[in-house]
């Protein structure tokens, strides 16, 4: 059974009264559920948030589906997201990916035998100058090449250096 | 002068406008669709509905205002003084055809197993704006089908056209958030969270407003086709609210109820356990033919034969003990013209003034959903105590038990309710009842139990949607109806049976329709509105 | 010639704490406007002719003229969802300057009489967001937020609220929606939001830059703000630079500016050995320019709208000979396509079909009507929805299929791009 | 100018009409005699008569690759019926694919006048009139075609596919 910590459980409490309209708190608080369960957020999780913040549960379903950045599926601890939009993409971003995926015997949108990395293509990241670049969790890594990108990811792995 | 000018100001503002070429004048505020709506001209739409908030997703009702460039959506534009509208110039018709376009692209198109074909919105529109050639050859989104939401609705998200008609129903009406549009773009789908089943009381309502077969109705599936059945008003007689339905049927039967919009009684909508009301008035539940038992033995006969015979029993118990050994139990499920016939029949021919009202449910009598539901079940509670007091007969309940007991009582008429669900107590009060020697139970489906009874008669009686006559719902608002069509039709109806206990003839011939009577092929039939 | 009146200070470290940032004539304008009378504000304003710097390029004056005096409390938003592909410029001025931005959100608050405001900003930015929500704690404890601001009896309150991940929360509407706890769809106008807005009292919605520039406006006076940009587009703008630039970025430049002298001056020109090809001017829903357009447009609203174009977020996205324009539009439509909200039909349905019809002339199935259908298609979706995605996902189609229709007819008579070496087919998405 | 012909002498003796009446029977039987072949009579049942392939018989309900109905009972053909004489009852299939079939389909093939228009009125090529015109019914017996008979009588030889496949359709994405 999911159950936040009660330090999640404050910050809910919070939220809910922070904003003019107790719905509002359903973005923040999506998002603190997804830190605290690893990364992604299932059907559990959502009937636990509908029963803590008391608001239907569809409400928070139809949050839940609509934004990209709450994962439906189960990612890895570095969830690797690379821009393929339109300014990336001239720049190679597209070939970043694949290159990426070859790298690490994975495909789109799976995780790594060793729970590490999974891959996901998004769109325009903000980061238009530094293209091609990656955001992993919450960090942008620009101006790649396929090799360094590697490279900054399998620092990354052994867990010695947060970010390039 | 001043006071032109002030009477001026004071008489609400109306802008004037003109709608395909008819000047109309408007309420200020009212919008292009409102105004379509009171004009009857048809505009082509779907996720706006009268009832419920203005989504303008559907992009459908697309109308050329004279002056803007752009064709504007009706349900949201008000309209402002010298507005000149058409919805039937070229540009509003290529757009409405484009509209139209992006909704079938992705559309299954299943409408040989689809159960709103012959009332679709999508048929209906493309008839009228599309008949193009099919310009989409790439392959469509596809999506869940025949997904289960409980024990009433069944939801098909490929077929759905996203207006949020029904979401904006739950969310407005029935107030229970069960239904939400996921994901988003094209990949978008409605349902509950983890197709959690639909069961409030106004489930089936989603259906009535889904313009196409994604929401369809679980106890209609798959039974008949919509061109098949034509549609009469009538009222449900459920409970006490006394909601305006459209009944659907032909010669097999009654298959379905829908909500008729009347502003002052139920709105546009109508409660779940009121359609199922339909299912007693089918012929299969229903009592065909007069049946006395005597002693465990049942024997069969026509309705009007049994009543006459039932008028000689009680012209020979009159003339023994007179009026007081004849009793009558009333149930407020019939229209008032039948209990004032029913009433003068007692109070003059007989002279008896044991009449005694059956009370279903006292406990929950006040009820209330808070919308539509209310705990009094019966259709004319107030039309039968408005009849009681007239005559004045104003004995209670314990006074029968008491004439039971004393024996006092020969025979007991009843006036049996038609909706049987809502009688629970009917084999406690056949206890009651099985010391007197004559029951003579009038009623419009089988009554079980009345084997124990010393000799039971019963009569099939004409149920609401076969005869007509005037309701009055819980706020007395008097509601008359016509005849829908006819079940049984060798049963009487409470003035012809109380013609028939009085010794006279029943003023004009009730025979059953000749055999072999050609089956007319309902070709052409009046639609429900979408 | 790149002319730095908003990103003056960028550089300067410590300028985005409140101490370096007062250090070089930070808040004084906050101090010179709570002096003044609101209305005041406004019409100075107005009278800079200033124009909305997140894509519609609406007269900021005029769009606080709309709210009602009727003493509802009214919010103040601040639009830092930038989802517009190209567009970089405001996570630039989050991280550099937030001082300058919050500076500027509470003159305006003030000068519309707003008590509470809100940054929307976009959910991928955690670090923009870490640091404007520092300067705002900083902000607070130096008694510039929260009652009575420097003692002049104005109260506000200013809030951030992070998105996650939605291309249409860039929108107005659809802001407003998500920052109401729903899903990010766009609300029915009218009633536009100055009448009835967040939660239905009356809303303002600035971008970031717009809101920063009021800090100028009242600095050096609207005279003076005039003095840059033309008659009809004053005032400097921030144009992000993207795509095969040797030298992409931020360069704050007078609207008027020539386009190709961006490219090449600023920017560094193109890669070598590569020509120009087309410039998409104002983020990926502006119309594209082919070289000769390019090279004759400046960057205003006006030049622009006469080119058929729009300035709008002021993303200039450069295309070499490199690049085979049916693979772009197959990009951009995916986008569009991904980041439709599903509401209106046009658009919903739309996306996916124009999408669609990309992929099969880049799959070598295509047909030459297809072609022609891709321009009905996008002509159909214009102007037939609730807000502008519709129109931003068919004015790329439209204009790509006009001007590149060669390369078009060629991927679908040959089966394969015009442009050698591009093995284009493999990389769908 | 009236039509009745005046009674000439030679019509009162009845024999010449016959004997030239005759002459064309003669005529006939001498061509017979001598050319077997141009006789139209044929000698039925082992010779039969070769219809056109667009001819209307006795109807088939056309079935699927694993057997099934192809009919998904919609009743378009009972509603263009101009003798209404078929009665169609849906139910709901178990397979979701599928979703809905015609539990009961009813020819009453005394009312049908063949005239074809069911198969017009199919969307889905599921119920065809076939080539078979002498099916025999004695007085009395079953003229009420179930499905058994319209789709799995043993002159079908275990059904006649339909044309229109749900499989490919799925796949084509329509």
């Amino acid at each position: 059974m999911f159950k936040l910590s009660n330090k999640g459980t404050e910050f809910v409490k919070n939220e809910l009264s922070r904003y003019e309209s107790r719905r509002s708190a359903i973005l923040p608080c999506l998002t603190l559920a997804q830190e605290e369960n690893g990364g992604y957020i299932n059907a559990e999780i959502i009937s636990y948030l509908a029963h803590l913040m008391d608001i239907p549960e569809s409400q928070i379903q139809e949050v839940f589906m609509f934004y990209t950045m709450y994962n439906k599926k189960p990612v890895g601890k570095f969830h690797v997201q690379v821009c393929c939009n339109i300014s990336c993409a001239m720049n190679g971003g597209r070939e970043l990916v694949q290159h990426l995926t070859k790298e690490f015997r994975v495909n789109d949108g799976e995780v790594t035998s060793d729970g590490n990395f999974s891959f996901s293509r998004v769109e325009c990241l903000g980061a238009c100058g530094g293209a091609p670049m990656m955001q992993v969790n919450e960090e942008y890594h620009e101006n790649l090449t396929p090799e360094k990108a590697v490279h900054v990811l399998k620092n990354m792995a052994k867990g010695n250096s947060h970010g390039s | 002068m001043f006071e032109k000018v002030a009477q001026k100001l004071k008489e609400p503002l109306m802008p004037k406008c003109t709608i395909n070429g008819k000047e109309i004048e408007v309420k200020d505020g009212t919008t292009i669709m409102e105004a379509f709506y009171q004009k009857e001209v048809p505009i082509a739409h779907y996720c706006y509905h009268p009832g419920l908030s203005i989504a303008g997703v559907c992009r459908l009702c697309m109308v050329e205002i004279e002056g803007m460039p752009r064709t504007q959506i009706a349900c949201n534009t008000k309209i402002t003084e010298g507005m000149k509208i058409s919805n039937v110039s070229d540009k509003a018709k290529d757009s409405v055809k484009w509209a139209l376009d992006f909704h079938l692209i992705n559309h299954p198109l299943d409408c040989p197993i689809c159960d709103q074909a012959g009332e679709c919105g999508l048929q209906e529109q493309y008839m009228h704006f599309g008949k193009y050639e099919p310009e989409m050859g790439q392959g469509k989104v596809k999506k869940r089908k025949v997904v289960d939401l409980g024990e009433r609705v069944v939801l098909d998200t490929e077929r759905c056209i996203l207006c949020s008609r029904c979401v904006r129903f739950t969310d407005e009406v029935s107030k229970t958030n069960e239904l939400g549009i996921f994901n988003r773009g094209d990949r978008s789908e409605v349902g509950t969270f983890q197709d959690k089943p639909l069961n409030n009381n106004y489930s089936v309502n989603t259906v009535d407003i889904c313009p196409v077969g994604a929401l369809t109705a679980k106890d209609f599936r798959f039974k008949q086709r919509v061109w098949l059945l034509k549609n009469r008003e009538s009222i449900c007689t459920g409970c006490s609210t006394g909601c305006n339905v459209n009944v659907y049927f032909n010669k097999g039967g009654v298959y379905r109820l829908k909500p008729k919009y009347n502003s002052d009684v139920n709105g546009h909508w109508m409660c779940d356990k009121g359609r199922d009301t339909y299912k007693h008035l089918n012929v299969e539940a229903r009592l065909t033919k007069g049946k006395k038992t005597e002693e465990g033995k049942t024997t069969e006969c026509d309705a009007g034969e049994l009543a006459k015979q039932t008028a000689q029993l009680i012209e020979k118990i009159k003339k023994e003990g007179g009026g007081d050994s004849i009793g009558l139990i009333v149930t407020a499920q019939y229209s008032n013209e039948e209990y004032a016939a029913m009433f003068e029949l007692f109070k003059i021919k007989l002279g008896s003034n044991n009449v005694f009202y059956w009370i279903n449910n006292q406990k929950t009598f006040e009820a209330f959903d808070g919308l539509l539901y209310r705990g009094d079940k019966n259709p004319n509670t107030k039309g039968l105590l408005r009849a009681l007091s007239k005559c004045k007969f104003d004995q209670t309940w314990d006074k029968l038990e008491e004439k039971i007991k004393a024996k006092q009582l020969k025979i007991v008429v009843v006036l049996g309710p038609e909706n049987q669900e809502v009688y629970p107590d009917i084999s406690e009060k056949l206890k009651l009842l099985n010391s007197v020697d004559n029951v003579v139970w009038l009623t419009t489906n089988q009554v079980l139990g009345t084997e124990l009874l010393k000799s039971c008669w019963q009569i099939p009686v004409k149920s609401t949607i076969e005869k007509s006559g005037t309701y009055i719902n819980f706020k007395g608002l008097e509601q008359k109806i016509k005849p829908v069509t006819n079940i049984v039709s060798g049963a009487l109806t409470l003035t012809e049976a109380a013609a028939l206990f009085a010794g006279d003839e029943i003023p004009f011939d009730s025979k059953t329709p000749v055999k072999g009577e050609r089956v007319w092929n309902e070709f052409f039939h009046h639609r429900g509105d979408l | 010639m790149e002319v730095k009146h908003l990103t003056e200070h960028y550089d300067k470290d410590g300028y985005a704490t409140i101490k370096g940032y007062q250090k070089l004539g930070g808040y004084e304008n906050l101090k010179k406007a709570l002096k003044m009378k609101p209305l005041d504000i406004i019409n100075e304003v107005k009278a800079s002719g200033l124009r909305g710097r997140g894509g519609a390029g609406f007269p900021t004056g005029v769009k606080w003229g709309f709210l009602p005096n009727n003493g509802e409390p009214r919010y103040l938003l601040c639009n830092a969802d930038e989802g517009e592909p190209g567009t970089y410029k405001d996570r630039l001025m989050m991280e550099r300057a937030p001082h300058q931005l919050i500076e500027g959100m509470i003159i305006s608050a003030f000068a519309i009489g707003s008590p509470k405001s809100y940054i929307y900003i976009r959910g991928e930015y955690f670090y923009p967001k870490s640091i404007v929500e520092k300067a705002l704690r900083e902000a607070y404890d130096n008694g510039l937020l929260g009652k009575n601001i420097l003692g002049s009896g104005f109260n506000h309150d200013m809030d951030i609220y992070s998105g996650a991940g939605a291309y249409i929360c860039g929108e107005e509407t659809g802001m407003i929606s998500s920052l109401e706890g729903k899903k990010g769809q766009p609300k029915l106008k009218p009633p536009f939001p100055a009448i009835q807005g967040y939660l239905g009292k009356p809303t303002i919605v600035n971008n970031v830059e717009t809101l920063a520039a009021v800090t100028l406006v009242i600095r050096d006076g609207a005279a003076a703000f005039r003095k840059q940009g033309t008659e009809k587009s004053p005032g400097t703008k921030l144009f992000s630079l993207s795509g095969n630039v040797v030298k992409p970025g931020n360069y704050e430049v007078p609207l008027g500016y020539k386009l190709i002298d961006l490219i090449n001056i600023e920017g560094g020109g193109l890669k070598p050995g590569r020509k120009l090809k087309a410039v998409i001017p104002g983020g990926s829903s502006a119309k594209i320019l082919n070289k000769e357009e390019s090279e004759k447009a400046t960057l205003d609203y006006e030049c622009l709208a006469q080119m058929d174009t729009m300035l709008g977020s002021g993303a200039v996205i450069v295309i070499d000979d490199t690049n085979c324009m049916v693979d772009l539009l197959g990009v951009l439509m995916h986008f569009y396509h991904h980041e439709s909200c599903g509401q209106c039909t046009p658009c919903r349905e739309g996306t996916g079909w124009l999408e669609k019809l990309v992929n099969g002339i880049k799959s070598g199935q295509g047909k030459l009507q297809d072609i022609d259908l891709i321009e009905t298609v996008a002509r159909n979706m214009c102007g037939r929805t609730i807000c502008a995605l519709s129109d931003a996902a068919a004015f790329p189609a439209m204009s790509f299929v006009l001007k590149f229709r060669d390369e078009f007819e060629f991927f679908v008579r040959e089966g394969r791009s015009k442009i050698k070496g591009t093995s284009y087919a493999k990389m769908h998405h | 100018m009236s039509l009745v012909k005046k009674d000439a002498a030679i019509d009162r003796w009845f024999l010449p009409g016959i004997i030239a009446g005759l002459f064309f029977t003669i005529k006939k039987m001498l061509a017979n005699i001598f050319n077997r072949k141009s006789m139209p009579t044929l000698n039925y049942p082992e010779e039969k008569f070769e219809y056109s392939p667009r001819f209307k018989g006795t109807h088939i309900l056309t079935v699927k690759k694993d057997g099934s109905l192809r009919c998904t009972a919609c009743m378009l053909c009972a509603t263009a019926c101009p003798a209404e004489c078929i009665n169609i009852v849906a139910a709901e299939h178990d397979d979701p694919v599928v979703e809905k079939y015609p539990v009961k389909y009813e020819i009453d093939i005394l009312r049908c006048v063949f005239c074809g228009m069911c198969e017009e009125a199919c969307p889905v090529d599921a119920v065809r009139l076939g080539p078979e015109w002498q099916i025999p019914g004695v007085n009395g017996s079953n003229f009420i075609y179930d499905i058994r008979f319209l789709a799995y009588r043993p002159a079908l030889k275990g059904g006649i596919p339909s044309t229109v496949e749900d499989e490919e359709r799925h796949q084509a994405g329509i």
